[in-house]
């Protein structure tokens, strides 16, 4: 009952910051707006047993992502351009074209039947989890051994949990407990996110440092340029 | 209000993406393209998590949706530091100024 | 040394010898000249060669050897001699060796005008030896090219006009022949070998009988016809020669006269005859009103030339005429043959006249050479007196001339007596008008030597440069006045080779178109 | 060499060999003249110009050859033990036996007791002639050299055919020809030089020409010439008749044209030819019939093993000479050697009969050519541009002759009708040269005219059945008109190469060996005697016979008494023309003073010869017919030619029978011989009254009958009569066929060639229209397109949001519209 309650608010204030984030011309406004959303959608996330995601979501998009928007409005917003007004006649086609998207959206959404389509996915195997060996988890054992020996559990009773931060530790680091490596996938092999992982983190360093490289290159070629306008 | 199910996640991940893409069409602010395409991500993210809650999607869904904020954040750098070039070279980050590709 | 390879290396070794003079140096011409007599030398050597093992007692091919060549096309490489190739082959090799001996004079590009000469020997060889019908086009083909750069590079001021003019002619002829080759080879069992669609034709093939009808007979023979008889030259087909002689360089007029308008009778003899008796048969009485019509028509327009090589090549086309008569003088009277000997007659005039020719033609054109060396013009009535400036040469030149006018006792005279003789036999008409060819014959020939060698001086431009032969071209003059008086003396050397062939060729037609009147009359024939 | 085949049946046996001994000695003196030729060509290689040698190689060749004939001659003599000159009888017995019986079917009911009370005389004959009567033998060896060609059945070759006619006939020209050969040493001896100069041949720079002689070259000419003649009376078939007669031709034409600077003689030399060639064209269609009709050439029969293949003579005439006519007239069946109907398999060999006179008609023809009868008798006086020696030998003794040489040998093969046709070329022939000599001053050509007309009277006898009396004409007229073209030869030599006998006379003072020598000859070809006794010169004998038996013949065909009016007249023109020739040169004053001092008598080895032959031109037919020389020459007379025949052909013609004291001519003789004597006597006395006497003045005469004299002075307008018929068609229609070649033939070409390139011009132009155009519009419509869309690439960033925002819509759209739920 409660977890409606708060899915609907959530739900209510996601929508309901992305309209605003849409409506409002400023932009400063804008970035609170989405902010309002993206945090809910972090709450929403938890809601769905998510707690490692939704805590990413906060940290990284309301902590980070938003922030980094705030300092480009800042750094771009020199007067007049803050609030920059799209014709209305641009707001009403966009809207219609918004509408029509969502109903198309929706519709495909109601025009699936998930459950058959969830039949239809690989069958959910016994998580190797048991809840003792849940609850040894906590302590620091050698994932090694933990990851081999002990399993049974029920995934929905971790979900239930809502701690999937060892798991998805694991998963980063190449293993998979959800998953039985004797009978595993296609190929025997349980797909692992080790090589992913680090190509993300290396990716994101690069993206950084080029972000870096480009930003200040840029600035102060064109602050001199200024200087000699003035 | 009954039981609440996957429909609805996916009802608000629809809802984000729309506004996001409307925003992005919409705002002449490159700031404000920005956040439409935030609001995009967060969409597909949602159905991301909805759907390794309630499909046996399990871990890999919160995975990749976890991968997907990551770049998110990246892109969200690259994005602004090409809004601030844009920003120098026209002196403004209204996107319509931005028509030099024009056939 | 084997048959096979001995006909093979006279087909292939003038090519072959021609690859090294890619390594000569273009200076070096005294070289390239000795490197090229050497080389037509022994082709003439290997041919005596093959004359020596020749049995003239078989009628049959010899020395006949098949290799597969394009094998899904049943084309086969197959190579042999019998009476009628054979004094052809063993001409092709002797005017070649004296047409290169004769092109001393020749100065531009000299290497290129070897390798051609070279190749086109191979061509003739070729033609005369193959028995696979395909190969026997590849190597018409083969001789008709350098024959037109021959021309068109070497020649006069108008050679590209006569090289064209050659090369449109011979290349119709050659396409009528393909269609016909085509014909025979769909409508025999995919087979290209010529004595087996003889066979055919004759239906006395294995299991097969008259599988080709009347109609087509007929067509196949008038295309083959009409392409070889471009070649003979017969009358409609001939204007291309004059000017063909005319503009080619000395060496080339003597092959061309020697040795390439036999290839029309050979053609017509070996191919035309045995592949379509019924057509043959049918256009017998053509053939010899054409073969008559050339004699006077050629002589007539000899008599009206003022260029001396074009005389002579006129006198070809009236000289080719007698072969075409005694070749076609095939009497029939309700599907017998009357009088074969007559017609096996004409035959072994058609083909002495066709060597006769070679020589006396050849040495005509030599001798006309050997004055356009000199003057560097051809104008007859610009001559005069040259048999008191150049007795030796004159000497030479009335012997060759008396044997292109049919004197007794050198080679022009047996050829056409004795296929005049024959035609009586065949239509007394038609003999009649060809025996009046001699008149006309000894008129412009007399009359050309009375104005070129005889009276008191010499009327036209550079009269210094009127001297004797010189040893080279005297050797040449000699050896070609030798052979003419021997063959006029013992023609049987020459007929007793070819005797049985020919006989054989007769009799085979004879019955084989017995059979197909019977057929006919029984209309089996289509 | 000769596989010899010998044919001989002689009733006293001979050894078998006899045939191989003639033959080889023959054979020697035919073939070493060639020899000589060959020689003598490159004479020059080996030795100086100035050098006789060349005449004196030329002489010896010709010199034993006539040693070897003579030695045949003799020694068949021996061998036949003289039969031929012992006993004449039984000739005219089996002659009138065959007219009796042989012929008795087809002769024509008109002449019947003719014939009946000759059979009484044949009986009569067989009484008082003791001798038996053998069988009509063959009296020929034949045999063959070597094969030319075989054709299944047919065979050619080089054969051998002698009999007495053989001998006589060579030993004649091989003695002829020696005379001449030396003659001829002294004749041209200004050839003898390194510069010859020929005054007749004038350069365009006004000067005279000047050559090296060529005294070798013209020996050369001879010993050729004299090979070539033997080969003709040698041979032993038709073709190789036809073979030699050819090359007589070559040669002849070669001795006229000696003079080449000389445009005259060159012309005369190809004219010689050509006409000569006509000749032979018919030759040529005599012999196709021939050969296609009977398969063989040969005259004789030819054993082969233990076969005897008949000879064409035998196949014609059989055995008894008798034509096997089949009863309607129209086919003439052959027969073979052993007297039966030749077959071939099943049905019996035949030849039609007018296929039969066509062949004799065609291969006269061939006579008509050579011996320069009507209408080819043009060429022979233009031939006297050669040397004289040549007029002599080739132009009057011998080659001329061959024609009549011909007619004679192929007698067998003549139908009365061809016999008939013959004769008329001959009466014709010799009058209208007879008719022309009278006007002529060229003192060769008046000997070239009379020798066509003497020809003329050959060709007749043949025609008449004077068979004998034609070779023996044929034999004393070689040996005295060779006589007087050696004596006009010395005068020419004598006088300077003045021909013209208006310049000269008298000249029986300055050159007396010359005048009498030419004196005997004029006599004898006057044929005149002593009256009353039938003595005279060897003509007087000849023209005899030949006149008797046309009397004889005129006599049995009353229709053609033309054949013996026209020989008689003539007798007297010839005589008058002779002798008007001597008279002008030899008698009276000189008309031309420097020739007269500039002449004189010629070195002896140029007059020897002429007292030599002077003597055989007086003497050689002594005796008449009963003489040793036409004994010999009628021994080999074929059988018909003896008996009376009559016709079975078209023209209804008996020929007289002759040769034996009862004969047809027989009876004439006495007659025929007074008239022609009478005849020339008044010729002779004309000539004397006009040119000696001067009673009558020629030129008067001349101006009377202008017309007519201009009309012989222009040889009957012969010349440009041909000229118009025939020389000036053939250049036109040579022009014809050169203008048909290029204003034809080569159109035609051309037309073709341009035509391919016009439609190459409009390939090429389809191609850069058509097809290039396409694939540009393609391009532009390409480019035009993208050039219309680029307006949509706004670079508007939202805009493409939107689009891709619509896109989507659209494809769910779409999707959700076909998907079926």
């Amino acid at each position: 009952m409660i977890e409606q309650l708060l899915f609907y608010t959530f739900a209510i204030l996601t929508c309901g910051g992305a309209v605003a984030v849409v409506a409002t011309q400023n932009v400063v406004r804008m970035a609170f707006w989405l902010v309002v959303s993206l945090g809910s959608v972090a709450a929403l996330f938890f809601l769905l047993h998510a707690d490692f995601l939704g805590a990413a979501q906060l940290l990284i998009y309301v902590g980070g992502t938003v922030v980094l928007l705030v300092f480009g409005v800042m750094l771009t917003a020199s007067g007049p351009y803050t609030t920059i007004k799209t014709s209305p006649a641009e707001g009403i086609i966009g809207a219609a074209v918004g509408i029509m998207l969502l109903l198309v959206l929706l519709s495909s959404i109601g025009g699936v039947d998930w459950v058959s389509v969830s039949g239809r996915l690989p069958s959910t195997p016994q998580s190797p989890f048991t809840a003792d060996s849940v609850r040894e988890a906590h302590a620091e054992e050698s994932l090694v051994n933990s990851g081999s020996t002990k399993a049974k559990t029920d995934l929905a009773a971790v979900q239930q949990q809502g701690r999937t931060v060892r798991q998805l530790g694991l998963s980063f680091l190449g293993l998979r407990p959800d998953r039985n490596l004797k009978e595993g996938g296609a190929n025997g092999l349980a797909p692992a996110y080790f090589l992913p992982f680090e190509i993300v983190s290396v990716h994101l360093l690069v993206v950084l440092i080029g972000a870096a490289y480009l930003a200040r290159a840029k600035r102060r070629a064109v602050s001199e340029d200024r200087v000699s306008l003035d | 209000m009954g039981e609440v199910g996957l429909n609805a996640y996916l009802t608000v991940g629809a809802v984000l993406f729309v506004c996001g893409v409307v925003c992005m069409a919409t705002k002449r602010n490159g700031i404000g393209v920005l956040m439409g395409v935030e609001l995009v991500l967060n969409g597909a993210n949602v159905n991301f998590v909805a759907f390794s809650r309630f499909t046996s999607l399990g871990l890999d869904g919160q995975t990749i949706a976890l991968f997907v904020i990551v770049l998110a954040a990246a892109e969200a750098a690259v994005a602004l530091a090409i809004a601030l070039n844009f920003y120098n070279n026209h002196l403004t980050i209204d996107v319509d100024r931005g028509n030099e590709l024009q056939g | 040394m084997s048959p096979e390879t001995l006909l093979t290396c006279i087909v292939f070794l003038p090519a072959v010898w021609a690859i090294p003079l890619v390594l000569f140096d273009a200076k070096a011409k005294d070289a390239m000249r000795y490197w090229g007599v050497l080389g037509t030398a022994l082709t003439f050597a290997l041919t005596l060669q093959l004359l020596m093992q020749f049995d003239s007692n078989k009628s049959g091919m010899q020395f006949k050897f098949d290799t597969p060549w394009i094998s899904n096309w049943n084309v086969f490489f197959s190579l042999g001699v019998d009476g009628i190739s054979l004094p052809l082959v063993v001409l092709t090799g002797f005017v070649c060796l004296l047409s290169m001996l004769a092109s001393w004079s020749i100065e531009k590009n000299f290497k290129g005008y070897l390798m051609l000469f070279l190749i086109l020997e191979t061509g003739m060889m070729g033609v005369f030896l193959s028995l696979d019908f395909f190969l026997f086009y590849v190597f018409w083909e083969v001789m008709l090219l350098p024959m037109y750069f021959l021309i068109g590079i070497w020649g006069g001021p108008r050679r590209e006009y006569a090289a064209i003019k050659f090369f449109l002619y011979t290349l119709a002829g050659s396409v009528l022949m393909l269609i016909a080759m085509l014909m025979f080879y769909f409508n025999s069992d995919r087979s290209f070998d010529l004595l087996e669609l003889a066979k055919i034709a004759g239906g006395t093939s294995a299991g097969r009988s008259h599988v080709y009808g009347m109609s087509m007979q007929v067509a196949a023979f008038i295309m083959l016809f009409i392409g070889f008889a471009i070649k003979l030259p017969s009358f409609p087909f001939h204007t291309w020669l004059p000017d063909a002689h005319v503009e080619a360089p000395t060496p080339i007029s003597m092959i061309l006269a020697g040795v390439l308008l036999k290839m029309g009778g050979y053609g017509i003899i070996r191919i035309a005859f045995p592949l379509c008796p019924y057509g043959a048969q049918y256009a017998a009485y053509f053939l010899a009103a054409l073969g008559v019509f050339s004699i006077i028509y050629g002589a007539f327009a000899a008599m009206a030339q003022t260029d001396f090589k074009r005389l002579v090549a006129y006198s070809s086309v009236s000289h080719m005429g007698y072969v075409l008569l005694g070749i076609a003088v095939w009497k029939i009277v309700d599907g017998k043959t009357v009088g074969r000997e007559y017609w096996e007659m004409g035959l072994n005039a058609a083909m002495f006249q066709m060597i006769a020719h070679g020589i006396s033609s050849t040495g005509m054109f030599f001798m006309v050479g050997v004055l356009y060396d000199r003057v560097h013009h051809r104008d007859i009535n610009k001559f005069g007196g040259i048999a008191q400036v150049m007795p030796h040469y004159a000497g030479l030149a009335a012997v060759i001339f008396f044997a292109g006018l049919g004197l007794p006792g050198l080679c022009g005279f047996v050829g056409e007596v004795f296929s005049v003789l024959a035609c009586w036999n065949f239509s007394p008409l038609l003999a009649i008008v060809a025996a009046s060819g001699v008149i006309l014959t000894a008129g412009y020939i007399l009359w050309t030597m009375q104005r070129v060698y005889l009276g008191p001086e010499y009327k036209g431009p550079h009269p210094e440069a009127l001297v004797e032969m010189n040893s080279r071209e005297l050797a040449i003059g000699y050896t070609l006045v030798v052979t003419a008086i021997l063959f006029g003396v013992l023609p049987h050397l020459l007929f007793d080779p070819m005797h049985g062939s020919i006989q054989a060729l007769t009799q085979s037609l004879a019955s084989s178109y017995e059979t197909l009147y019977g057929a006919i009359q029984t209309s089996q024939l289509p | 060499m000769a596989n010899g085949s010998l044919t001989h049946t002689f009733s006293d046996g001979i050894m078998p060999e006899t045939g191989d001994i003639l033959m080889f000695l023959l054979t020697v003196a035919w073939l070493l003249p060639l020899a000589g030729f060959v020689v003598e060509v490159y004479w020059l290689c080996y030795s100086h110009r100035l050098n006789k040698g060349a005449a004196y190689v030329a002489v010896a060749c010709i010199g034993i050859g006539f040693l070897c004939s003579l030695t045949a001659l003799l020694y068949w003599g021996n061998a036949t033990k003289w039969a031929a000159l012992s006993e004449p009888e039984h000739h005219a017995h089996s002659a009138s036996h065959d007219a009796g019986h042989g012929e008795a079917g087809h002769s024509a009911e008109g002449h019947g007791e003719a014939r009946h009370e000759h059979d009484a005389h044949a009986e009569n004959a067989d009484d008082h002639s003791h001798s038996p009567t053998p069988a009509p033998a063959k009296k020929y060896y034949t045999g063959t050299y070597y094969e030319l060609a075989r054709f299944s059945g047919l065979r050619v070759s080089l054969d051998w055919y002698i009999d007495s006619l053989t001998l006589v006939m060579f030993t004649m020209v091989t003695f002829i020809a020696t005379c001449i050969h030396i003659f001829a040493i002294g004749y041209m001896h200004d050839e003898l030089t390194e510069e010859y100069e020929d005054h007749e041949v004038h350069l365009h720079n006004g000067g005279h020409f000047s050559r090296p002689g060529r005294f070798h070259r013209f020996f050369a000419y001879l010993s050729l010439f004299s090979f070539s003649m033997l080969g003709i009376v040698l041979s032993g078939n038709i073709f190789q008749v036809f073979i030699f007669w050819e090359l007589v031709g070559l040669s002849s034409y070669l001795l006229i044209g000696f003079y080449i600077e000389r445009k005259s003689a060159s012309t005369a030399a190809n004219k010689a030819f050509i006409m000569n060639r006509v000749g032979d064209f018919g030759f040529l269609i005599g012999m196709m019939i021939l050969w296609t009709s009977f398969g063989t050439f040969q005259f004789g029969d030819r054993t082969e093993g233990d076969h005897t293949h008949a000879g064409l003579f035998t196949m014609v005439r059989g055995q008894e000479g008798k034509l096997d006519v089949s009863e309607d007239g129209k086919e003439v069946y052959l027969q073979d050697a052993y007297g039966h109907r030749a077959e071939k398999n099943g049905k019996p060999l035949s030849i039609s009969y007018m296929l039969l006179v066509a062949a004799g008609l065609g291969v006269f023809a061939g006579s008509i050519g050579k011996s320069a009868q009507f209408p080819l008798q043009t060429w022979l006086p233009d031939a006297m541009e050669g040397p004289t020696p040549v007029s002599a030998l080739v132009h009057s003794a011998t080659m001329v002759a061959a024609g009549v040489y011909l007619a004679a040998r192929f007698y067998p093969v003549f139908t009365p009708e061809v016999l008939l046709g013959i004769a008329y070329i001959g009466c014709i022939t010799l009058f209208i040269a007879a008719t022309i000599a009278l006007v002529v001053t060229d003192i060769k050509r008046v000997l070239a005219y009379s020798t066509i007309s003497q020809l003329g009277y050959m060709m007749l006898a043949i025609g008449v059945a004077g068979w004998g009396a034609a070779l023996f004409h044929l034999v004393t007229h070689a040996f005295f008109k060779s006589l007087m073209f050696l004596c006009s030869g010395s005068v020419i030599a004598g006088c300077h190469h003045v021909q013209d006998m208006s310049r000269m006379g008298g000249l029986r003072h300055k050159m007396n060996i010359t005048a009498y020598t030419m004196l005997v000859g004029v006599i004898a070809i006057a044929g005149l005697a002593i009256p009353g006794t039938s003595i005279g010169l060897s003509g007087f004998y000849s023209k005899d016979a030949i006149v008797a038996s046309a009397l004889a013949y005129s006599e049995l065909n009353p229709g053609h008494i033309l054949l013996f009016i026209a020989p008689l007249v003539t007798a007297g023109i010839t005589s008058f023309y002779m002798f008007r020739l001597w008279f002008l040169t030899f008698a009276g004053t000189p008309r031309d003073k420097h020739v007269y001092e500039h002449c004189h008598e010629n070195p002896s080895i140029m007059t020897t010869p002429l007292l030599v032959l002077a003597v055989l031109a007086a003497g050689c037919a002594w005796g008449g017919e009963g003489g040793p020389l036409y004994r010999l020459i009628v021994d080999s007379e074929t059988v018909p030619a003896a008996a009376r025949v009559a016709s079975v052909g078209a023209a209804k013609v008996i020929l007289p029978s002759h040769d034996g004291h009862e004969s047809d001519v027989h009876h004439v003789h006495s007659t025929a011989g007074t008239l022609a004597l009478i005849s020339a006597i008044i010729g002779m006395s004309l000539a004397y009254l006009l040119y000696v006497k001067k009673t009558i003045d020629p030129n008067q005469i001349r101006q009377q009958f202008s017309g007519v004299y201009d009309f012989l002075v222009d040889k009957w307008r012969f010349d440009s009569l041909y000229e118009t018929m025939f020389v000036a068609p053939v250049h036109i229609v040579s022009a014809w066929c050169v203008s048909f070649d290029k204003g034809v033939l080569d159109p035609i070409l051309h037309s073709a060639a341009s035509l391919t390139v016009l439609t190459s011009k409009w390939d090429r132009a389809f191609d850069e229209t058509f097809v290039d155009g396409l694939v540009n519009l393609v391009g532009t419509v390409t480019y035009n397109v993208g050039n219309s869309l680029k307006v949509i690439q706004t670079g508007r960033l939202r805009q493409y949001v939107m689009w891709i925002a619509v896109g989507v819509i659209v494809l769910f759209g779409a999707l959700f519209t076909t998907i079926p739920k």
